[in-house]
């Protein structure tokens, strides 16, 4: 079998993708544990994360081929509330009034990516003071969307694949793309890795496969665009 | 006093049992299993009868019909656990105290606790648990008191230890005493009534005199434990000798040991097995006690023994002898005959105040 | 290691603390309480509440605290009614954590008490009984004192499973630096950056060490216990 | 043929033990918490000594000079422990074979255990499980018996039905026994040696009718336990008055039952309360027995009671009587009296083959 | 909601039955043997022992996985030597799975059988030696089949725990589909998917019934047992 080890925010398309062949298995958790697992040797043949710097991680050490990374898709991020909220500017007072006395849901700004893509746009739009002691941070983008869902906190930050995900909340911004770090997917083949992996890889890469992930609503690669 | 007429079925065993226990010390006498401790449950409210009726004086326990079922904290019943059933975690003053401090002073005195107050139940002997036991039953003010075999788990000397105690009980406090036991010695000692049991049923109960000679008996309390219990008077002391003398309806007694006051009326059992008869008056002998009684009955027993119903004065006797003296000494209904009882034959424990 | 942690890992360390003795603390009544229900009464769904009671640990935490959030959300049942009328609201706050992470120690807390109410010789409550005591001031002067050693197992055990909590805790309360970030929703964010390896001993350390010394003082406690009852 | 000479110290009490067990049954006696079941343990090897020697015959169980300590396993000691121990979660006939079979057809007939193999511990009553407990040390062959007080939580009937189980034992079974007891009468019947403890100290020891007979003991066995043990043969049966007749140096003894085959030698206990002095010959006297005796000595004991000691051919009997008989009588040493012993006085269990 | 599940779920659901069976039946010799030695025996590190048996419940199951990881990788240092000499691989199979549950179910199934150790009349034992039994007839005639309840219950709640073991085994083994991926990590990876609830529903009503269902055969078994022997 292909092993393929994927961030848990791609499990939508990409479970699709496997189901395109026989052998292809996927193991979803976030970045981080994928990359620590890979780096003790796990049997995955591919890996996909959500995160370039443990991919960086990753290469230093040997982990992956080098000439086999590649991005294969990108994100972006945006501003969620319940079904019935309405849009939200993004700055000092839209996002205040928007909030009341309520949290803003986002993963954890530290280690999750969603979280950290999070705290880079806040700042850049210079929101990060004034929010960053109403943020609740959990453990996956997955936890801030359902805490939004459940109308826990009024607002949210997730990927914009994930606010297609239920019906319980709508998109409410968009944060502009220069105001964090681009979102690349990033994949490559580990050394281990045989040619039915470089194939699914191939496959993911291709614009069969290209389409699946727009489909769930993920950008193109950012070289692509 | 307390009255009890109940019915419980306890899986396989039914109890049925109806008596009326007066003031003084009723013993509840059987063998293992004859529903001893179930009665004495149902009374404490620990046992719910499934019918009848249970009383203190005009205070109803427990009334089927008129569904009055008192929980046990209301009873005012003193329970002496055969296992004492001592707080572990408390002191013995903590375990004195617990359900009250009636008659503090007195308990500790004639129950001898002073000096374990500051003990814990663990380091205790048997004896000193089981007295402990008591005086906590006491101080919770009972308005009955309930002992199961209070001495069934001690040794011969701790039970002479004890035994003194709840003598002084029975005569100081004045309340009625349920008594489980399943030793006659004690029983005879101690009762002024006895219920017998046996398979859940009254058997046999009235005065333990009258119940202990009563030849149907017998065989519930194993032939060396049947004789006579007869109430007799303190009529003097022969200091030089250290004998009590005793006189009944039947003539004078000599005991040995400080027996009571002049003229305190003590109760004495005298087994039927430690009677020797005569046929003349018997001379130059070391048994002190020598009366003239007639013959009222004569029973022929499954063994090589003939027990001997006596008349002495107003007072009923019973001796046992072989079949062989019996013949020899040809003893017939009516007779006169003399009865020897050895002064040191009766032992302590048998003789009751 | 200990070196490597910053304020907000301190932070995280004394608010873990906090709120596992405050879980265990509020835990403990409810958890004698149904430990004596299902010792010593029957009742109709006595068998649903064992189950109910082992719950959690069945269940992943995840679900746990996706369960609690359904329950104990603002929009949720009982969070709903908890606001309305007492004021309280848990979502987000480190009460929160403490609901969590008691709900998760409860059927631990739950089977050593209910062990040591079984093992309690119901003929010294008789014998209180008999003596006058009220159901309530046997239960204080004799079930009470008697069971303290289970319930003291089951209190530090408790305190450890609820110092380890993460799952239900960082999805019901999410991880808020000061308020609801605890020992291993801080350990969780450093072990997902790389590099963090470090402070995690540190944080992985002191954790131990605070349940180990509760598990050895309760084993210690347990035995003086014992010898003072002359066993 | 046992050989226990052993030091130990339990904390506050200190265990110092020595004495010899022929075979036949030897008696270990003594209060509550003299050390009775220490010795026994240390010979089972549930408790190590701190110093001296234990031996079976010529096998050393523990020899602390010679670092011997065999493991219980490999001691051979069959036990009977106070609280049977039988093992809960099998049935009677699994907990019998559980050491071995030895022997076993026969263990299960002396013992009347048959009706009971398919049932478990938990359904027997007290006497049925001290029964299971003692066939199943003698299924594993032991060496030497020990038996821990395997009477002392049964009541007075239980008591009755499992003695003569015992005594068939000692009789059939070659092999020491070693019978802890604080039962006198219990001793006085089965054991042919008897040692007497006293806060872990031997006090007295050696063949039971000599200790039992010594004036200095009768504080530790209590005063109405004293008495002689005489062996007798039996020499007849009266069979219509279901008497026995006996024979011994001092003359002839009639005792009410069945005690023995023709010619086989039997231990009777006459406890001195129970003979009654005569200077002349009584006659017309329901007693059966009038021995002719020499007073041997006189002793007066603290309470109104006068000890006299009796040669009765070249047996010794001891006699209680009061001082007040004692003078009326003026009973001397070398003074040749009549003993007037009731035939139904002694009761069964004093009696032992 | 049952019908929702797909293959993948059902293969989850037959791969946590046997990771749980597997990791239950494993460990209980052990959690045996340690309980056995913590009731019984004094030995210098005993209370060292008995901390390390009660780590995994205070640390969050994540650090318990990266700490599998670390020591039963392949490069780990059991992980080589089970590999080099045994040819065993545990880490990211169903075995490693296993592995983790029992881990997690580890202090759980201790306290249990300890408490059934501590509560074994050893008169009992002591009457079996001087019957002449050896040391392991002894143990498997009388105090094993004495303490079979609190083996079971051990056992059963053992068996409960690692069928809701999540943090630890997907750290350690990751989710693959019908190799690793239990209950736990599916429940998990449905709720990244929109519209995964109806077959989170069914997957955590199966667990719960399957939990649920342990615990009370052995709440049964155990009454049938203590009935037989006569209590
Ligand atoms: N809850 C119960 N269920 C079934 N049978 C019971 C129950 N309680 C008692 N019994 C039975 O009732 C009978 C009487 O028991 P009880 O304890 O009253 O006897 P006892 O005379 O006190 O005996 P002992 O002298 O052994 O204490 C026994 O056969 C006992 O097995
Ligand atoms: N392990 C121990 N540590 C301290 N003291 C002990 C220990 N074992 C026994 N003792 C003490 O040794 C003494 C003798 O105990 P033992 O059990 O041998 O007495 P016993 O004669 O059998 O008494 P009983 O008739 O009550 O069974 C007692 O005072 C007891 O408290
Ligand atoms: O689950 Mo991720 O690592 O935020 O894509
Ligand atoms: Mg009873
Ligand atoms: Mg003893």
């Amino acid at each position: 079998d292909v092993v393929v080890f994927a961030a848990a925010s791609l499990k939508e398309p990409v479970d699709r993708l496997a189901a395109e062949f026989d052998d292809v298995v996927v193991s979803y958790a976030g970045s981080g544990t994928l990359a620590r697992q890979t780096s003790v040797g796990a049997p995955a043949d591919l890996v996909l994360l959500a995160n370039r710097e443990w991919m960086d991680v990753l290469q230093e050490q040997g982990f992956v081929q080098a000439d086999t990374i590649a991005d294969f898709a990108s994100n972006a991020l945006v501003l969620i509330g319940p079904a019935t909220a309405a849009d939200v500017t993004l700055d000092q007072g839209g996002m205040t009034a928007a909030l009341g006395d309520g949290r803003m849901a986002v993963g954890l700004t530290g280690s999750v990516p969603a979280g950290i893509y999070a705290k880079q746009a806040l700042i850049a739009l210079d929101l990060w003071d004034t929010l960053s002691p109403k943020l609740a941070e959990v453990d996956s983008v997955r936890s801030a969307l359902t805490l939004v869902a459940r109308a826990e906190t009024p607002l949210g930050i997730v990927y914009q694949t994930d606010a297609r995900a239920t019906d319980a909340v709508r998109i409410v911004a968009r944060f502009p793309a220069n105001t964090h770090a681009p979102i690349r997917y990033t994949g490559a083949l580990t050394a281990q890795s045989d040619q039915k992996a470089a194939a699914f890889w191939d496959f993911i890469q291709s614009p069969s496969g290209q389409a699946v992930l727009a489909d769930a609503g993920f950008l193109p690669p950012m070289s692509a665009q | 006093m307390l009255h009890v007429a109940i019915g419980k079925s306890l899986g396989a065993f039914a109890l049925n049992v109806a008596f009326d226990a007066p003031a003084g010390v009723t013993a509840v006498f059987g063998r293992s299993g004859s529903g001893k401790t179930s009665v004495v449950n149902a009374v404490a409210g620990l046992l719910q009868p499934d019918a009848g009726k249970i009383a203190v004086g005009d205070k109803v326990l427990y009334d089927r019909q008129c569904r009055i079922n008192l929980r046990p904290q209301h009873r005012s019943v003193g329970y002496v656990f055969q296992d004492a059933r001592l707080f572990p975690h408390m002191s013995v003053h903590r375990n004195l105290t617990y359900g009250g401090t009636h008659d503090m002073a007195r308990v500790i005195d004639v129950l001898g606790l002073g000096d374990l107050l500051h003990r814990r139940p663990a380091g205790l002997s048997g004896g000193e648990k089981q007295r402990v036991a008591l005086g906590r039953a006491l101080m919770s003010a009972p308005q009955i008191l309930a002992m199961d075999e209070p001495l069934a788990a001690l040794d011969a000397p701790r039970k002479a230890e004890i035994l003194p105690y709840i003598e002084r009980l029975r005569d100081e406090v004045q309340i009625p005493i349920l008594y489980v036991s399943h030793d006659v010695s004690e029983v005879a000692r101690l009762a002024t009534t006895l219920v017998i049991l046996e398979a859940g049923q009254v058997v046999a109960s009235g005065p333990v005199g009258t119940v202990l000679s009563r030849p149907d008996v017998v065989p519930l309390l194993g032939v060396r434990d049947a004789g006579a219990v007869i109430g007799m008077k303190v009529a003097g002391r022969l200091l030089d000798d250290g004998l009590t003398e005793l006189t009944f309806s039947g003539g004078r007694i000599l005991m040995p040991g400080n027996l009571g006051k002049l003229g305190q009326s003590v109760r004495l059992r005298i087994p039927a097995q430690d009677v020797i008869l005569a046929t003349e008056p018997p001379k130059g002998i070391s048994a002190l006690n020598v009366l003239s009684v007639t013959i009222t009955a004569l029973e022929q027993g499954r063994g090589p023994g003939v027990a001997v119903g006596l008349r002495a004065g107003t007072d009923q006797l019973l001796a046992r002898v072989t079949r062989r003296s019996a013949g020899r000494m040809g003893l017939a209904v009516g007779q006169q005959v003399y009865a020897i009882i050895k002064a040191t034959a009766v032992g302590p424990e048998d003789i009751g105040g | 290691m200990i070196d490597q942690l910053g304020p907000a890992e301190w932070a995280a360390i004394r608010l873990s603390l906090r709120v596992a003795l405050v879980a265990t603390i509020c835990a403990l009544p409810v958890a004698i309480a149904v430990a004596y229900l299902l010792a010593r009464k029957s009742f109709p769904g006595r068998q649903l509440l064992n189950g109910l009671v082992h719950l959690p640990l069945v269940l992943p935490p995840v679900v746990t605290g996706y369960l609690l959030l359904v329950l104990f959300g603002r929009q949720g049942a009982l969070g709903a009614v908890l606001y309305d009328i007492f004021g309280i609201t848990l979502a987000f706050r480190w009460t929160g954590a403490a609901l969590a992470a008691a709900i998760m120690a409860f059927p631990l807390m739950v089977r050593a008490i209910r062990l040591a109410i079984e093992a309690v010789d119901q003929g010294l409550e008789q014998a209180a009984e008999t003596l006058g005591a009220s159901r309530w001031r046997i239960w204080g002067t004799i079930t009470l004192p008697l069971i303290l050693p289970g319930i003291l197992a089951g209190a530090v055990l408790g305190f450890a499973k609820a110092l380890g909590e993460f799952g239900a805790t960082i999805t019901f309360v999410a991880a808020i630096p000061g308020q609801t970030q605890t020992i291993p929703s801080a350990i969780y964010g450093l072990l997902q950056v790389p590099g963090g390896e470090g402070a995690v001993t540190g944080l992985v350390v002191i954790s131990v060490v605070l349940a180990m010394g509760a598990l050895l003082m309760s084993e210690w406690l347990a035995h003086r216990m014992s010898k003072r009852l002359g066993r």
